[in-house]
């Protein structure tokens, strides 16, 4: 009875629900997930890569984590498509803010700006909305780090610490537990790798499935720095998320 | 009866110049060929557009108890171009009077220097140095009689006579103006910040001297037609003495001394090219 | 560096000599072949009489970039006009487009058209287009800046019906009087003569053209000297 | 948010610093000039085809700004297509952006025809740029090549009046050239006479034009090949070499100096290490 | 005739500007303010066509504050000053404004800064900067007698010495003068220098 | 006989330059002002300028002068007109102040987008082609700035060039000069530069060519900032010159 609802995307159904955003929320679930943990000296991402046949070459280094300028990063999880346009759009947005005032765009504003794009879609113009959902991870000189998530509907929020795609609740409640407020950079990576882990349901985790990333600071200026594969096969040996056999790989 | 010489106060002494006898070659207002040309008032302006000297430069001159401190910079320019950083531009009438220069430069000196003729002349015929005021004048009347035909001069004339120090200001608008404290060019607006601020008439000549060279220094720094070097003249009872001539260059560091700073590392990653 | 000798940057236009006259039978178009910039001869064999279709042609002078562009654009739509009628475009509508342009650029535009051709209508037809932007049909008519020396030639000498034989050498000495005269016109002389059998060019050298009143012969000229002691080139 | 700025542009030329530019006119700061490229070049062919078929291009290789020579060994011989160059004079700025743009339209071209480009096809794009921008473009260019037609070659003015000659020459030179050419030009020189007269004409502009200087550039083009011979010949090689240059003994004082090391993206792994423990 | 002139003391920064509006030769008004609050930490000290003055400066104004209504932290002094010349260059393709400005504030870290904007939008950070025909006489007076740690009272006084001067010097020197100042406890109006006196009317 | 008064001018001294208009226009306040801006300059020289970049054996310095001006007045002695785009290509200013400053802050907005897709810096040719392109744009309203780029390209090979102000590109293998002393910088380089030199030699021959050209020019100098830069390390000198 409601399929009559769902073809328009910026009508709401008698439920008062919009249902392709719904939908777009689900497109997302079964996308790659992405736990950003937010600690006092940085804030860590990290993501499960869907894609790892070594034949494929890919123009973008990583699969889900993207710069979106010298103190922003953000995890992807959903239609990658969809994701690159919006990623451009927020860069954009980012050095047109920073053309007209000549400082960093707060990490907010950004994230505002990029989630008015999305919620356009699900109001006018009739077309979809887009099926991506992000972390985002940065830094400025007003709040210091912070992490966001938005979704396909536009609304975003910040977090101490987050996750999105695949088995996002399972990952929610475990980082709730284990989430404690003074957590180092160094214990982040290691509780998002436990968490992502155990959401994840692929027996063995080794690091071509894995994308790490982090934003913190060296002597004063915000840095963001993917971790090469090496140094993230011994983050998960010492996560003890891989059993030492492994090792010799 | 001694006929004074009035060549200098004819106006029209110009045209007639050549007609004279020959005594009046050195006498006489020397006279120039005027263009043969319809449109003189055309070919004036473009005249003095061509030889248009930017009034660039600084010079100030002021009165205080020991007598006249005379300062000056030397640097010529044409529009962007520096065409010397060496210029004289405190001209040296006579062992008791001083003239500077701003404006044209042709123009200055060769005036100047036929004011000092007169001075001599002036002397030789009354048996006493010529005052200030009346050398000032005959130099004011010279420059008014060629009003309108191009001349540019500004220039201030100091010394020293019976009734003590003398400045006056003259230029080739015909103006002539007594005063105490001077500064010509178109660094005067920097100088006179530091002169008026500074100036007390009860100044020891190392004081004014160096309110002088100060004065010349911040003209340099700010003014982009004066620069070179800033020379200061002291006239008192017995004549006029050069006091110094320092580079500005050198003032600055003076003035405001800079020690290098050692070297300051800093690191960065680069992904390697 | 003197760009004065010249003015190498003044816009390159026809000085020009052009003529179109009728004859029984068909039309003959002739021009100079002189094209300059400021003072310099841009090009001394330039070719001022341009197609526009196989039946119609146009002499062109003034401006050389305008009048190339104009007869460009009235050849394309030709080349269209006579696809949809299906038969060749006759000379009065090739004219027409001429002057629809001409008119409708006429601030723009500072170039002077004859157009002549022939068609099975109205047989050998001549059509001037001064800057104007009028058109007007004549048994024959001159222009460029070398038309003034012709006008009291052709008063005297013009009669109706001659042959194509009379018709083109009536062209070349007119062109090659014009030659005399201006300064603007001048190289060699190139006639295009139009009928029901089709078109002719032909070329008229230089050195070959007859000469006026007080012109003096071409001899020993620079270039005959230099081909013949071919000294060293200058460069070593 | 100024949104103008990240728009992207849809291409064209933007007007918008005119009426700033017109402002700061009229308080007497005067227009500046631009770069000039102020070369002349010639080519010649000969369609007779005995013994050889093709053109030869050629260039000085001065640019100048006024009176000040700018770039002493400036490339005015533009690539167009495989067959086809473009010699340039005027302002260097327009020489070199309507022969870029011309060059990627042929590209498209060829891509669309899968043909070799036709100079007329690069005679006509030239040509109607240059007259939708009324000589305020001003680039006078020679353009030639061989295609499947034979040798071609052509003269555009900034008007976009084209020449179809023979052996033509630009810029302010070509007065010199154009003697050299009218004294020993005929139908049927070899590829090396060629080259040598068009080498010689150009000669001749450099040493009597003081818009032309510095080296000679040949850009010779035949049926299937083309050799472009960069400084073909160096006729003005610099005579002030002191061999032991300048040294100078009394050093310049510094105030302030700041060293920042590039090394390369330094390993994390010291950083895991550090978390052993 | 106009001049605008500031300069940065040990925590604070202070801007002088004359306040005779003119029209050719006529004074419409010898106590026009041309010192504005941008907001609580800012002062822009605008000097040039009393229209576009005006105009301008209250756009920058207006459009500052709705930055901070919008985003809830107020711009830093280096960012508005970079948004006020961004908004000069644009706005002079269009139709050119004769504005000069200088911009002081007072940022917490930072500390106090002035900006010298021209009418042809070049900006640049400074100590001290001055506009118009008194900016001859004040700069040279700023160069010999300033210092970066001058406290309150020195800069005043130095700022009165470039008063005095520019009444002394300049043929047409405006009578009076306002200064403010800026410090960590914001911006606010620091004193008149005038030498002519309106009859006083009641505050509306 | 005393001493006749200097007699009021004759009339005779007017007559002979019957047409010379004597009533000369009351120079107003203001006229008397104007003359202190010199209004012949162009607009190149509003503000003042001098920049050189030279290249030495695998590196390359670059080198401005400090000075911003109005015209002859000095507004500032620390005036930025060489910017860093990234590690290895740097690019110096001159010209109209305004326009520099313009023009470099949309250069930064172009290179960030770029670096931020491509995941790699913008090698030195291509960003010389980025800057040709935007200020062709203005073909017909230009802005008034001639930029000078250098920078260490593949394998660390230097790349110098410079343009005018409608993006005529002027590659060069030793010297390129810009600015109001671009006449004086000119001479000096062509005599000073020799070919491969080290980084300590190229940083002490592009400052004397630097100083002794601003030496020379009312418009620029007020000291001297390089930037020597080689594969390994960039080093940033502020020059001790003139500040006259």
């Amino acid at each position: 009875m409601s399929r009559r609802y769902d073809s328009r995307t910026t009508i709401f159904s008698p439920e008062g629900r919009l249902y392709q955003v719904e939908y777009a929320m689900e497109a997302i679930g079964n996308a790659g997930s992405a736990i950003g943990i937010l600690a006092k000296d940085g804030v860590v991402l990290v993501g499960e890569k869907k894609v790892t046949s070594k034949l494929l070459q890919t123009s973008a280094s990583t699969e889900k984590m993207y710069k979106v300028d010298d103190h922003v990063a953000c995890a992807v999880a959903g239609i990658m498509s969809d994701a690159n346009i919006l990623i451009n759009t927020a860069r954009v947005q980012a050095q047109r803010y920073t053309y007209a005032y000549q400082e960093p765009m707060p990490v907010e504003q950004l994230v505002q700006s990029l989630c008015d794009t999305k919620q356009g879609y699900t109001q006018y113009g009739g077309l979809r909305p887009f099926g991506v959902s992000f972390l985002f991870a940065g830094w400025d000189k007003n709040y210091g780090f912070q992490l966001y998530m938005s979704d396909p509907s536009g609304n975003y929020s910040g977090w101490k610490a987050a996750a999105i795609g695949a088995n996002n609740q399972a990952a929610q409640s475990m980082l709730k537990q284990d989430y404690k407020d003074e957590i180092t950079r160094e214990e982040a990576v290691q509780l998002a790798l436990k968490v992502l882990s155990k959401t994840m349901d692929s027996t063995s985790l080794t690091s071509e499935k894995l994308e790490l990333a982090e934003v913190f600071l060296t002597n004063g200026k915000v840095k963001y720095q993917v971790c090469s594969p090496e140094i993230l096969s011994k983050l998960l040996l010492k996560s003890g998320v891989t059993q030492p056999a492994a090792e010799a790989s | 009866m001694m006929k004074i010489d009035l060549s200098g106060l004819e106006a029209s002494a110009p045209i007639k110049g050549n007609t004279v006898d020959s005594r009046d070659e050195i006498l006489g207002v020397p006279s120039f060929a005027l263009p043969t040309t319809a449109d003189f008032d055309g070919f004036q302006k473009a005249a003095v557009q061509m030889v248009k000297p930017a009034k660039g430069t600084t010079t100030l001159a002021f009165i205080f108890k020991d007598g006249v401190m005379v300062a000056a910079d030397s640097r010529a320019s044409m529009g962007g171009y520096i065409s010397s950083q060496s210029v004289k531009k405190i001209i040296e009438i006579n062992p008791y009077m001083l003239g500077t220069m701003a404006g044209g430069a042709a123009d200055c000196q060769f005036w100047h220097r036929n004011l000092g003729i007169k001075c001599r002349l002036h002397e030789l015929a009354n048996k006493r140095r010529i005052s200030v005021a009346g050398a000032s004048k005959m130099l004011a009347n010279i420059l008014y009689s060629y009003r309108g035909m191009g001349l540019s001069v500004g220039t201030m004339i100091a010394g020293w006579d019976e009734k003590g120090p003398g400045l006056y200001y003259v230029d080739s608008e015909g103006g002539r103006l007594k005063g105490t404290r001077f500064s010509v060019g178109s660094g005067s607006p920097y100088a006179y910040g530091v002169l008026d601020s500074g100036y007390r008439f009860d100044m020891s000549v190392e004081e004014a001297a160096e309110l002088a060279r100060r004065s010349i220094y911040h003209a340099t720094f700010r003014d982009g037609a004066s620069g070179g070097v800033a020379s200061v003249y002291h006239v008192g009872p017995n004549g006029w003495k050069k006091l110094s001539g320092d580079d500005v260059g050198e003032l600055h560091y003076h003035y405001y001394p800079v020690e290098p700073t050692t070297v300051e590392q800093e690191m960065t990653e680069v992904a390697v090219a | 560096m003197d760009v004065s000798l010249g003015d190498l940057n003044a816009p390159h236009s026809m000085g020009t000599t052009i003529i179109g006259v009728t004859y029984n039978g068909g039309v003959v178009l002739g021009a100079d072949s002189r094209t300059s910039t400021g003072m310099y001869v841009a090009n001394r064999a330039s070719d001022k009489i341009t197609q526009l279709t196989d039946n119609v042609y146009v002499c062109r002078s003034g401006s050389a970039a305008d009048s190339q562009i104009v007869s460009d654009y009235v050849r394309h739509f030709l080349h269209q006009h006579t696809i949809q009628l299906g038969q060749p475009a006759t000379v009065k509508v090739a004219a027409n487009l001429v002057r629809l342009l001409s008119y409708g650029n006429k601030n723009m535009l500072q170039t002077g058209l004859i157009v002549g051709g022939w068609d099975k209508y109205e047989g050998g037809k001549i059509y001037g287009i001064p800057l104007g932007g009028t058109v007007l049909e004549l048994p024959f008519t001159i222009g460029g800046s070398g038309s003034s020396y012709l006008y009291g030639f052709f008063d005297q000498v013009w009669k109706e019906g001659m042959t194509q034989e009379e018709a083109e050498q009536l062209v070349v000495k007119a062109v090659s009087l014009a030659i005399a005269r201006d300064g603007a016109s001048g190289g060699v002389v190139r006639t295009v003569t139009i009928n029901k059998d089709g078109v002719s060019r032909k070329f008229y050298p230089g050195d070959t053209l007859p000469l006026w009143h007080e012109e003096l012969e071409a001899k020993d000229s620079l270039l005959d000297i230099l081909s013949t002691a071919s000294p060293e080139p200058m460069i070593s | 948010m100024t949104a103008s700025e990240s728009m992207p542009h849809k291409g064209g030329f933007s007007f918008d610093l005119c009426k700033r530019n017109e402002m700061l006119a009229q308080k007497g700061l005067k227009q500046p000039g631009f770069l000039k490229t102020v070369c002349f070049d010639l080519l010649r062919n000969n369609d007779l085809g005995y013994f050889y078929d093709g053109v030869i291009l050629g260039a000085d290789t001065r640019a100048t700004e006024g009176p000040i020579v700018a770039d002493k060994n400036c490339e005015k011989i533009h690539y167009m297509a495989p067959n086809i160059y473009c010699c340039g004079a005027g302002t260097a700025a327009d020489t070199e952006a309507v022969t870029d743009m011309v060059s990627s339209q042929l590209k498209l071209h060829r891509y669309h025809t899968g043909r070799e480009s036709r100079v007329v096809t690069a005679l006509s794009l030239l040509k109607s740029h240059l007259f939708s921008y009324q000589g305020h473009v001003s680039a006078a260019l020679v353009l030639g090549g061989v295609d499947v037609t034979g040798p071609h070659l052509h003269t555009i003015y900034p008007h976009g009046s084209t020449d179809t000659l023979p052996f033509a020459t630009m810029g302010s030179g070509s007065l010199a050239a154009m003697a050299i050419f009218e004294s020993k030009y005929c139908e049927g020189l070899s590829r090396d006479e060629g080259i040598k007269l068009v080498a010689e004409a150009i000669c001749s502009g450099i040493f009597n034009d003081l818009g032309s200087g510095s080296n000679v550039d040949i850009c010779v083009i035949t049926k299937g090949k083309q050799e472009y011979l960069r400084n073909y010949m160096s006729p003005n090689p610099r005579t002030y070499i002191s061999e032991k240059g300048y040294s100078f003994s009394k050093k310049t004082e510094v105030l302030l100096t700041k060293i920042t090391p590039l090394r390369e993206m330094v390993e994390v792994i010291e950083g895991a290490d550090a978390m052993e423990e | 005739m106009e001049s605008v002139f500031g300069l940065v003391g040990k925590d604070f920064a202070i801007v002088a500007a004359d306040t005779s509006a003119v029209h050719s030769i006529l004074v419409h008004k010898t106590n026009e303010d041309k010192i504005m609050l941008l907001d609580s930490h800012k002062l822009m000290g605008a000097s040039g066509e009393t229209g576009d003055r005006a105009q301008f400066t209250e756009y920058i104004q207006k459009n500052v504050a709705l930055y901070q209504f919008r985003n809830g932290i107020p711009l830093t002094t280096a960012a508005a000053a970079n948004y006020t010349r961004g908004e000069l260059a644009t706005a002079l393709r269009k139709n050119p404004y004769q504005v000069n400005i200088i911009l002081a504030g007072y940022d917490k870290e930072i500390g106090p800064s002035i900006y010298y904007i021209d009418y042809i939008a070049s900006c640049h950070k400074l100590d001290k900067a001055a506009f118009g025909y008194g900016s001859y006489f004040a700069l040279a007076m700023m160069d010999r007698h300033y210092r970066r740690d001058m406290t309150i009272e020195e800069a005043i006084e130095l700022v009165d010495k470039c008063i005095i001067e520019i009444r002394s010097r300049l043929v047409v020197a405006p009578p009076n003068f306002i200064i403010k100042i800026v410090d960590k406890d914001g911006a606010r109006e620091y004193a008149w220098r005038q030498s002519i006196k309106d009859s006083p009317v009641p505050a509306a | 006989m005393n001493c006749p008064l200097p007699q009021a001018i004759s009339p005779k001294s007017t007559q002979f330059l019957p047409f010379y208009t004597q009533i000369r226009t009351k120079s107003s306040i203001f006229d008397c002002f104007l003359r202190l801006n010199l209004s012949l300059m162009s607009i190149f020289e509003y503000n003042g300028s001098a920049i050189v970049a030279m290249v030495g054996k695998n590196c390359f310095a670059i080198a401005s002068d400090r000075r911003l001006g109005v015209q002859l007045q000095t507004v500032a002695t620390d005036f930025q007109k060489i910017y860093k785009m990234h590690d290895k290509l740097f690019i110096g200013l001159a010209g109209l102040a305004t326009d520099a400053q313009t023009l470099y802050q949309r250069l930064v907005f172009r290179l960030k987008l770029y670096q931020l897709r491509e995941e790699r810096d913008m090698k030195p040719e291509t960003f010389a082609s980025l800057v040709s392109a935007i200020l062709y744009e203005k073909r017909f309203g230009p802005y008034f700035c001639q930029p000078v780029i250098a920078g260490l390209g593949d394998e660390d090979k230097p790349f110098i060039c410079t343009m005018d102000s409608i993006g005529a590109k002027e590659l060069a293998k030793d010297f390129v000069v810009a600015g109001t002393a671009s006449e004086s910088l000119y001479g000096a380089c062509e005599s000073m530069f020799k070919p491969d030199m080290e980084a300590e030699e190229l940083f002490e021959t592009i400052s004397q060519a630097l100083l002794s050209s601003v030496d020379r020019d009312c418009l620029s100098g007020w000291g001297g900032h390089v930037y020597l830069v080689t594969p390994t390390e960039v080093t940033e000198r502020i020059l001790k010159g003139r500040m006259d």
